[in-house]
């Protein structure tokens, strides 16, 4: 019963994650989602009993792929102010 | 147990390793790795000859635990053909490449991208194509980008963009599958799918994926930018071999292992989808104004064409009926290979010398290069399918199937698909007659001009009168993987 | 895209939702018996390793492993060519720098440990190679502008090594007339780790360096 | 940097014992482990080295050992006070910066200051320029002086003859 | 109902609720810096207590020390982002953090 | 004789202009010497061999060259006495035309290209000539509209493309028409090998409609190249290729291939007796007679020389045709041997025309006014051309002119004498008016583009010698019709076999 | 324990999840990446919880790589670059 | 078997909601976003399947995930270095949005 709300719970937030990721328009805010996401991500999978796989979520969710997608975020926020318009 | 298909794709990968590592001898080395890749597959090619299709596992692992690879009498053939058309390219790039930098990037991704198309072709088990998919679309995209401006990154990120959504849709069929089913390897697939909703969506899924990395029509819309603003090599890579492996891919796996799934009207939904891409990708060829995109549209309706075979086949069983219609199959995709490339390859030449490819512009510059413009005109003939080429042999077997079976409507497109491709292409054949001063030679730099002319020789008169030996190769058994 | 294309890509993918979820229920409920998963359990004392997704990645389907290290090294050589890295970071304060003197050294340690013990929990190549990655990025973060790679020539040598070892162990054990990667059982265990340790660095490199994101220092012009 | 690897050999070993130290709190007894560790622990040192090279002065064991209970105590403090300040109907908060004039000169000393102002009650470390520290306080009615000072003491013996003499 | 089981029984709970704190503070506290402060302080202590409630059932020493090492790691990484971020909020010569 | 040349003769055949054509290409522009010798050795090894094989068909010597292009689908070269009747016509006038060729082109830009598809066409000729099933004649008939077209717009001048593009669009279409055809009756009657007697007659008649409808889709893609009536329109226009192509694309090669193509599946695919039965010979017939009306109408207001010719050529090739539409084996000569004579008279015709214009610049008949003082042999051979169209005896085109009568007559197709009647009298009308002006009106004090000077000879030997020698046959054909290996003699024996099956 | 265990990260998941409302209400990126860090520290207990919950070892490893990578979205939003134009 | 369909369930969901984003959006970020969103739908999806209700995860899913991600992150990192050199270049070329 635990395990289920547990599991509730675990799908619930990541599926609100994808969903606000997905839907941010502002890119950084998008990023940052995303790098929850990919956190959170981890967590499930930790808890689906595939650790070999969390572990190279949170590896590169947390490490390479976060900090080259905030890279690419900064720049495009920056456009966006220069311009106005979209990303 | 068969060493040639393990070598045909480990000796690219060595390849590009040794071209990554020593930059300054790239493209040594590369020719070296070309040459010898072109004779592992020779060794397959005579293997198969001789023994029948050839299956291989690796790592001592039999299916479904291990991976195996498998090439039938199809599959030796379109590895030929790969290892022929990469062979020119390679030799061609060395000409066309200016840059001794570009080069240098040239070479190891595009031992890469071959050792993918191998990979590909042998492939056979469903999650091995995905990792071999994801190969050719990471090195083609970053291949077709070495052109440098803008309209190249734009259209290369876009062609990586859908090369990646594709890759994600396979990915979510091979899933299924594997819910279903707990297997991976297509032979023990295809002894347990059949009719059902589950494996009739994974397939749609897996197709969706391979059609959009095939560029079948009506997911063809990322195709022409990215072909037409590649270097030429590239172009000519993309759209001889790297679209063919995807499409073949398709086909194998709806004749092949899913076809218990299939029904006639999928088959026949699909011939649509062919038809409608022979038509529209003609139609767009024959309103481009450039030479590469021109060539670019022509591939989706090359593409096209493939695809016109599946509601035909789809239905017969094993037999000497089903063999010369895979066989036609076979030969239009080969034809197509040799065409398009030496198409490329001659439009590239021409845009060197004149600076852009605008159609219109062409005239003085065709008259000045003769092999390129000849070059240009033999592959026109193999697209358009007139005989002598291989493409003609397999129109007729086609049509000769469509009436055979009753379904004339598929003699529409064809006919339209031949008559705008005509149209097309002495458009610009036209412009190389005009009074210009002519070059002593025919052949004015061999090393940029001849590989292109070879193709397009191969698929003219090469395909179209030795095509009986292709039925040798295929005899044996059906596509059964 | 205008406003009811968007709905009707919504609809569609609403739609497409649904249908995958009532195959998934059907696909499951007709499920067959996992024999694969039991087939790797059982050939698991053959390979020499103890973690099954270990002996799957590297024995089992090892060449799907070799093909996805080549994909990496494509990424690598695409953004190799695609011109100069992005400018580097400034030269961080003295609180990110201590922190990085204490979090660079224990990645690099956790990585070797996590290449270790792959071999019989989870863990393995790649998620060390990863953990060796983020401590380029750590670097480069903290100003240095190579992410702590070494030269040219070596960055090159580094970003083959994967498919290197791969290839050689393979083509090895094809020349005494086994099966592409079929390592003889007495040595399985070493292969493996000697090939996993190949990876690992090939992979921290190469994803360093595509962090670095530009041909390396001595390339070109 | 060889030089140094040599003048510093005891701190070469120091550190490898360290990270071999670790190594065991990682991957456990097996002698075996150390096939990839020694590499892994030779390859960590090395770059521990090169990011902070070794000074003439090392935080002395004893001092540390004494450090940390007060830490401790410091962060539980820091914990509830934050948690009380949270929780209650209206946070009691009233934020402001204080600027502070640190006496420390050892930079590795600095950064440890910095970094546990951040875990003591009601500061955190913000912005240090040189000696200068900008400290954040969750309520400037409360006056921090005295702990920052009492702080700064504790970090100062933890390095050796260095501090506010 | 073992001592250990106690002592976790205790420790894990107050773990929790300062994590609560820490998130609430985040959520309720009006302003960057002050939220630094939550942030920082409640989740560190929060996770020594729940590290602390874990300590009697691992398997090894080698383990619980592991946890310590993650305990210890969390308060670098959580002191320095707590002070780069604030850094670069009070420097303002980056980007609109805001 | 052995059966290993049995086997390859015919291939040897064809590439004994192939050959040669593809080599031509690589030739430096400027090696004049190489080039033509690689030309006249080509020229010369296919006479030869030609002349072997018609001994050996007379003897009744089977040749066959089969390649397996794909399962059912052969590559089948083969010589019966129709093939040697065209292969014959197309090596003799092959060599002259490209004598004629080299003198024509002198000095002019992208020989070699001209050249290679010069050779390239006639080796598709030659092909279409000894194919020995459909899907051959398909092959070779579509090489030859390839081969064609850059010889079309080889000047590369505007019109010069624009007619090409025109003669393309025909073509292509048709050739379209002519696979679907062609793939339908295969589906229907599996390999269509060429058999004397036709190969449809043993096959139910259900199958009878679609054998009709079949019918109307190959002649629309042969028709095209024999420039039938409606589909005609290509041939005008592609006036604008130099002489020689003009006298190839006339005499031999394209409206000739459609005409051959027609008999041969009037005559081997068919079979006469059903084609007959289905009612298509008396389709054929009709179109036969419209065009060769038509096309003599409108040959009769040209004033273009060269215009004037191409309606005369819709009209003459029309009576292939003609002679095949009736059942009968004297109507069947008549058309057989009208092919090689229309092939001779015609082809002096344009090598005549073409000499008016490269030595005097004349483009039009009413600039011809006393050209036979200037040009007197020129002219001389073009009188024989002419005469011999209208049919005055003894002259070649007479002997085909009293077949079709005859056949007629034979036959019970009494209407066709009056066609052949009605075109007699155009054909006099829009011929003897040329003539007249050319001997009896005085030249003008300038030629409108005088280019060759007038030496020993009127003009250069290269381009005197091939009408010359080409009337003189066309004045042997007709004299010595009865003889034996005359064309005439040779359409007997194709006629006989056909009949006496 | 187990049940312990699972409760505590419940209650763990819970309080992330209203930590997660701060990654989405923003307003500026900084507070964001606060809800990021205050997800990776949240996470780290929650894995170690479920590494006791489930008995599954390796998710220590993976709750040591959250730790290891922790600051290092926080460097890479905050770090700027050589030679960048000042706003 | 709930297990399996619960999370396999949210990976599916996970997949249409990143296709649905990935043909919607325009910019390069949110697509890359999305691709890999719903890539993970796809991991995630494997996943649950390895799960086999107490006994041992079926491992093979799990290596097949492993690779997925090595590859994903790939793509992202060369489709990341594209949008920043087409950034240099001005942007996409207006003719191509």
């Amino acid at each position: 019963m635990t395990l289920l709300l547990f599991d509730l719970v675990l799908i619930a937030t990541l599926l609100t994650l994808a969903v606000a990721a997905l839907t941010s328009v502002e890119p950084r805010r998008a990023v940052m989602l995303f790098i929850a996401f990919g956190l959170w991500l981890a967590l499930v999978w930790a808890r689906l009993g595939a650790p070999d796989v969390a572990l190279a979520e949170a590896a590169i969710g947390a490490g390479l792929g976060g900090a080259l997608m905030l890279a690419a975020a900064r720049r495009a926020a920056r456009r966006r102010q220069r311009t106005g318009g979209e990303g | 147990m068969n060493a040639s298909l393990p070598l045909a794709v480990c000796l690219p990968l060595l390849g590009a390793l040794a071209t990554t590592l020593a930059p300054a001898r790239a493209r040594a080395l590369g020719l070296i790795a070309a040459l010898a890749s072109s004779g592992v597959v020779l060794w397959l090619v005579v293997g198969v000859w001789e023994q029948g299709p050839l299956r291989a596992s690796l790592g001592g692992w039999s299916a479904p635990l291990g991976i195996a690879l498998a090439a039938d009498g199809a599959v030796a053939a379109l590895l030929a053909m790969t290892a022929m058309v990469a062979l020119a390219i390679s030799i061609h790039a060395g000409g066309y490449f200016r840059d001794p930098e570009r080069l240098r990037q040239f070479w190891p991704l595009w031992l890469l991208l071959w050792a993918a198309l191998n990979a590909l072709f042998l492939a056979a088990d469903l999650f091995n194509i995905y990792v071999g998919l994801e190969l050719l679309g990471l090195s083609g995209a970053a291949l077709a980008a070495l052109g440098g401006g803008r309209a190249a990154l734009t259209a290369s990120l876009r062609y990586l963009l859908v090369g990646l959504l594709g890759s994600m849709t396979y990915l979510l069929g091979v899933a299924l599958i594997y819910a279903a089913h707990g297997q991976l390897d297509l032979a023990l697939l295809g002894t347990r799918l059949g009719p059902g909703l589950v494996d009739a969506t994974a397939l749609a899924l897996l197709s969706l994926g391979l059609a959009l990395k095939a560029a079948l029509f009506p997911l063809h819309f990322w195709l022409p930018p990215t072909h037409a603003n590649a270097p030429a090599p590239v172009s000519a890579a993309l759209s001889a071999l790297v679209g063919k492996v995807a499409a073949w891919l398709l086909l194998m796996l709806w004749l092949g292992p899913f076809a218990a799934v299939t029904q006639p009207a999928a088959a026949t939904l699909l011939g649509l989808l062919g038809a409608c891409g022979v038509i529209w990708g003609s139609w767009r060829a024959l309103r481009a104004e450039r030479l590469k995109l021109l060539a670019a549209h022509s591939t989706v309706a090359q593409i096209g064409y493939l695809f016109l075979f599946v509601p035909l086949i789809q239905g017969l069983d094993p037999g000497p009926e089903r063999t010369a219609l895979l066989g036609a199959l076979l030969l239009m995709a080969l034809t197509h290979g040799f065409a398009k490339a030496a198409f490329f390859l001659a439009a590239g030449q021409v845009q060197q010398l004149a600076g852009h490819d605008r159609i219109d512009a062409l005239g003085g510059t065709a008259q000045r290069l003769p092999a390129t413009t000849f070059t240009l005109g033999l592959a026109g003939v193999a697209l358009i399918g007139l005989p002598p080429s291989g493409s003609f042999i397999g129109k007729w077997l086609l049509l000769e199937a469509a009436i055979d079976q009753g379904q004339w409507w598929w003699i529409l497109p064809v006919l339209a698909g031949t008559l705008l491709a005509a149209a097309y292409v002495f458009r610009v054949l036209a412009r190389a007659f005009n009074q210009e001063p002519t070059p002593l030679h025919f052949v004015t730099q061999v090393r940029a001009e001849l590989p292109g002319l070879v193709l397009a020789l191969l698929a003219v008169a090469g395909l179209g009168l030795a095509a009986g030996g292709l039925w040798g190769l295929l005899e044996p058994v059906e596509i059964d993987r | 895209m205008n406003g009811p294309a968007r709905l009707l890509v919504a609809l569609l993918a609403a739609a497409l939702g649904g249908l995958l979820l009532w195959v998934l229920a059907t696909a499951l409920a007709a499920r067959p018996e996992p024999a694969l998963a039991e087939a790797a359990f059982a050939a698991l004392p053959l390979t020499g390793v103890g973690n099954p997704v270990t002996a799957v990645l590297l024995d089992y389907r090892a060449y799907d492993t070799l093909l996805e290290l080549a994909v990496l090294l494509a990424a690598l050589l695409g953004i190799w060519s695609l011109g100069p890295p992005a400018p580097a970071y400034q030269r961080a304060g003295s609180a990110l720098r201590a922190m990085v003197a204490w979090v660079v050294p224990l990645l690099i340690l956790t990585g070797g440990y996590l290449l270790w013990a792959g071999g019989q929990v989870p863990g393995g190549a790649f998620q060390g190679g990863a953990l060796l990655g983020a401590a380029g990025v750590v670097l480069r973060l903290a100003g240095d502008p190579r992410a702590g790679l070494p030269g040219e020539s070596l960055q090159r040598l580094l970003a083959v090594l994967g498919v290197g070892a791969f290839l050689l162990v393979g083509l090895t054990v094809l020349a005494f007339g086994r099966d592409l990667l079929d390592y003889p059982t007495d040595w399985s265990k070493w292969l493996i780790l000697a090939i996993e340790g190949a990876a690992t660095l090939a992979i921290g490199a190469t994803l360093a360096a595509a962090y670095v994101g530009g041909r390396p220092p001595g390339e070109g012009r | 940097m060889p030089a140094i690897v040599h003048r510093h050999w005891t701190t070469v070993l120091a550190r490898g014992a360290l990270f071999s130290l670790l190594w065991l709190i990682l991957a456990g007894t097996d002698p075996w482990s150390w096939l990839i560790g020694l590499p892994s622990v030779a390859l960590a040192t090395h770059a521990s080295l090169a990011l902070s090279p070794p000074r003439r002065r090392r935080p002395r064991v004893l001092a540390l050992l004494a450090f940390i209970p007060y830490f401790v105590a410091q962060s539980l403090r820091g914990g509830f006070d934050v948690a009380l300040r949270v929780l209650a109907p209206r946070p009691r908060i009233a934020p402001g910066f204080i600027d502070y004039h640190s006496r420390l000169t050892d930079p590795a000393a600095r950064v440890l200051f910095l970094d546990t102002v951040s875990l003591l009650p009601g500061t955190l470390g913000a912005d240090m320029h040189g000696q200068r520290l900008r400290v954040h306080a969750i309520d400037t009615g409360v006056d921090v002086r005295p702990e920052l000072i009492a702080l700064e003491q504790r970090v100062a013996a933890l390095f050796a003859r260095e501090g506010h003499g | 109902m073992t001592a250990a089981f106690l002592f976790s029984a205790i420790t894990l709970p107050l773990g929790c609720l300062f994590f609560a704190a820490g998130s609430i503070g985040l959520l309720r506290l009006p302003d960057l810096f002050t939220r630094l402060h939550a942030l920082t302080k409640a989740d560190n202590l929060g996770l020594g207590l729940l590290i602390c409630g874990l300590l009697p059932w691992v398997e090894s020493p080698w383990q619980g020390l592991k946890l310590v090492l993650i305990w210890l790691l969390v308060l670098l990484a959580g002191a320095t982002g707590a002070h780069l971020v604030a850094k670069r909020a009070l420097r303002g010569d980056g980007e609109d953090l805001q | 004789m052995s059966s290993a040349l049995d086997t390859l003769l015919p291939l040897l055949i064809v590439c004994s202009s192939l050959v040669p054509g593809a080599a031509i290409f690589l030739v430096r522009e400027d090696s004049h010497l190489l080039r033509t010798s690689l030309n006249m050795a080509g020229a010369l090894t296919k006479l030869a061999l030609v002349g072997v094989m018609i001994w050996g068909v007379y003897h009744e010597h089977d040749y066959e060259s089969r390649i397996s292009l794909a399962p059912g689908l052969d590559l089948v070269f083969a010589a019966d006495a129709l093939s040697v009747l065209f292969v014959t016509l197309s090596s003799v006038l092959w060599l002259v035309t490209t004598i004629y060729a080299i003198g024509y082109l002198e000095r002019t830009p992208n020989r070699s290209r001209f050249f290679g598809f010069f050779s390239l066409c006639v080796s598709a000729t030659v092909g279409i000539a000894l194919a020995g099933n459909l899907l051959t004649f398909v092959i070779c008939y579509e090489i030859l509209t390839l081969a064609t077209y850059p010889l079309v717009a080889h000047r590369g001048t505007p019109e010069a493309t624009r007619g090409a593009r025109i003669y393309l669009y025909y073509t292509v279409g048709g050739g379209a028409l002519l696979l679907l055809g062609a793939v339908w009756l295969q589906t229907l009657a599996g390999p269509l090998d060429f058999v004397q007697g036709g190969i449809l007659g043993d096959l139910p008649a259900t199958l009878h409609g679609q054998f009709q409808v079949i019918f109307v889709l190959l002649l629309a893609g042969l028709g095209v190249k024999a420039a039938l009536v409606p589909l005609h329109g290509w041939l005008p226009q592609s006036m604008v290729a130099p002489a020689p192509v003009s006298a190839l694309l006339h005499a031999v090669a394209v409206v000739k291939a459609g005409a051959f193509g027609i008999v041969r599946v009037v005559y081997d695919v068919y079979g006469v007796g059903l084609a007959d039965a289905l009612g298509l010979l008396a389709l054929l017939g009709a179109l036969a007679s419209v065009t060769i009306l038509y096309g003599s109408l409108r040959a009769l207001v040209q004033d273009g020389l060269k215009s004037r010719l191409a309606y005369s050529t819709v009209s003459q090739v029309s009576y292939i045709a003609l002679g095949t539409s009736i059942f009968g084996p004297i109507a069947t000569v008549g058309g057989l041997v009208h092919l090689v004579h229309q092939g001779i008279m015609k082809i002096t015709l344009f090598f005549c025309a073409g000499n008016y214009a490269e030595t005097l610049g004349i483009h039009r008949v009413s600039q011809m006014d006393g050209v036979g003082r200037r040009m007197p042999w020129t002219t001389l051979a073009f009188s024989a051309g002419a005469l011999g169209m209208i049919g005055i005896p003894p002259l070649a085109g007479f002997v085909s002119k009293w077949y079709l009568g005859l056949g007629a007559i034979d036959g019970g197709a009494d209407w066709v004498l009056a066609v052949l009647a009605a075109s007699g009298l155009l054909n006099a009308a829009y011929f003897l008016p040329i003539l007249y002006r050319a001997w009896f009106r005085p030249p003008p004090e300038h030629w409108p583009e005088e280019r060759i000077a007038r030496r020993r000879l009127e003009t250069r030997a290269a381009l005197l010698w091939p009408p010359l020698i080409t009337a003189t046959l066309c004045l042997l054909a007709g004299l010595f019709a009865a003889a034996p290996f005359s064309p005439l003699e040779w359409a007997e024996l194709i006629a006989r076999r056909e009949y006496d099956r | 324990m187990r049940t312990l265990a699972l409760l505590a990260a419940l209650a763990l998941l819970a309080s992330m999840s209203l930590g997660l409302i701060q990654v989405l209400r923003g307003p500026g990126a900084a507070d964001r990446m606060m809800g990021v860090q205050l997800l990776g520290t949240s996470g780290i207990g929650v894995l170690l919880l479920l590494a006791v919950a489930i008995e599954q070892p390796a998710l220590i490893d993976v709750a040591l790589i959250f730790a290891l990578l922790a600051a290092v979205a926080a460097a890479a939003l905050t770090r700027r670059r050589l030679q960048e134009p000042p706003e | 078997m709930s297990t399996q369909l619960l999370y396999g369930g949210a990976g599916v969901a996970l997949c249409v909601l990143g296709l649905w984003a990935f043909l919607v959006h325009r910019p390069l970020l949110r697509k890359l976003i999305a691709i890999n969103i719903m890539g993970s739908g796809v991991f995630h999806l494997l996943i649950a399947l390895a799960e086999r209700d107490g006994a041992p995860p079926d491992p093979v899913p799990h290596a097949l995930v492993l690779t997925g991600i090595v590859v994903a992150v790939s793509a992202t990192a060369l489709a990341l270095v594209f949008g920043r050199r087409l950034d240099e270049q001005g942007g996409v070329p207006e003719d191509e949005r």
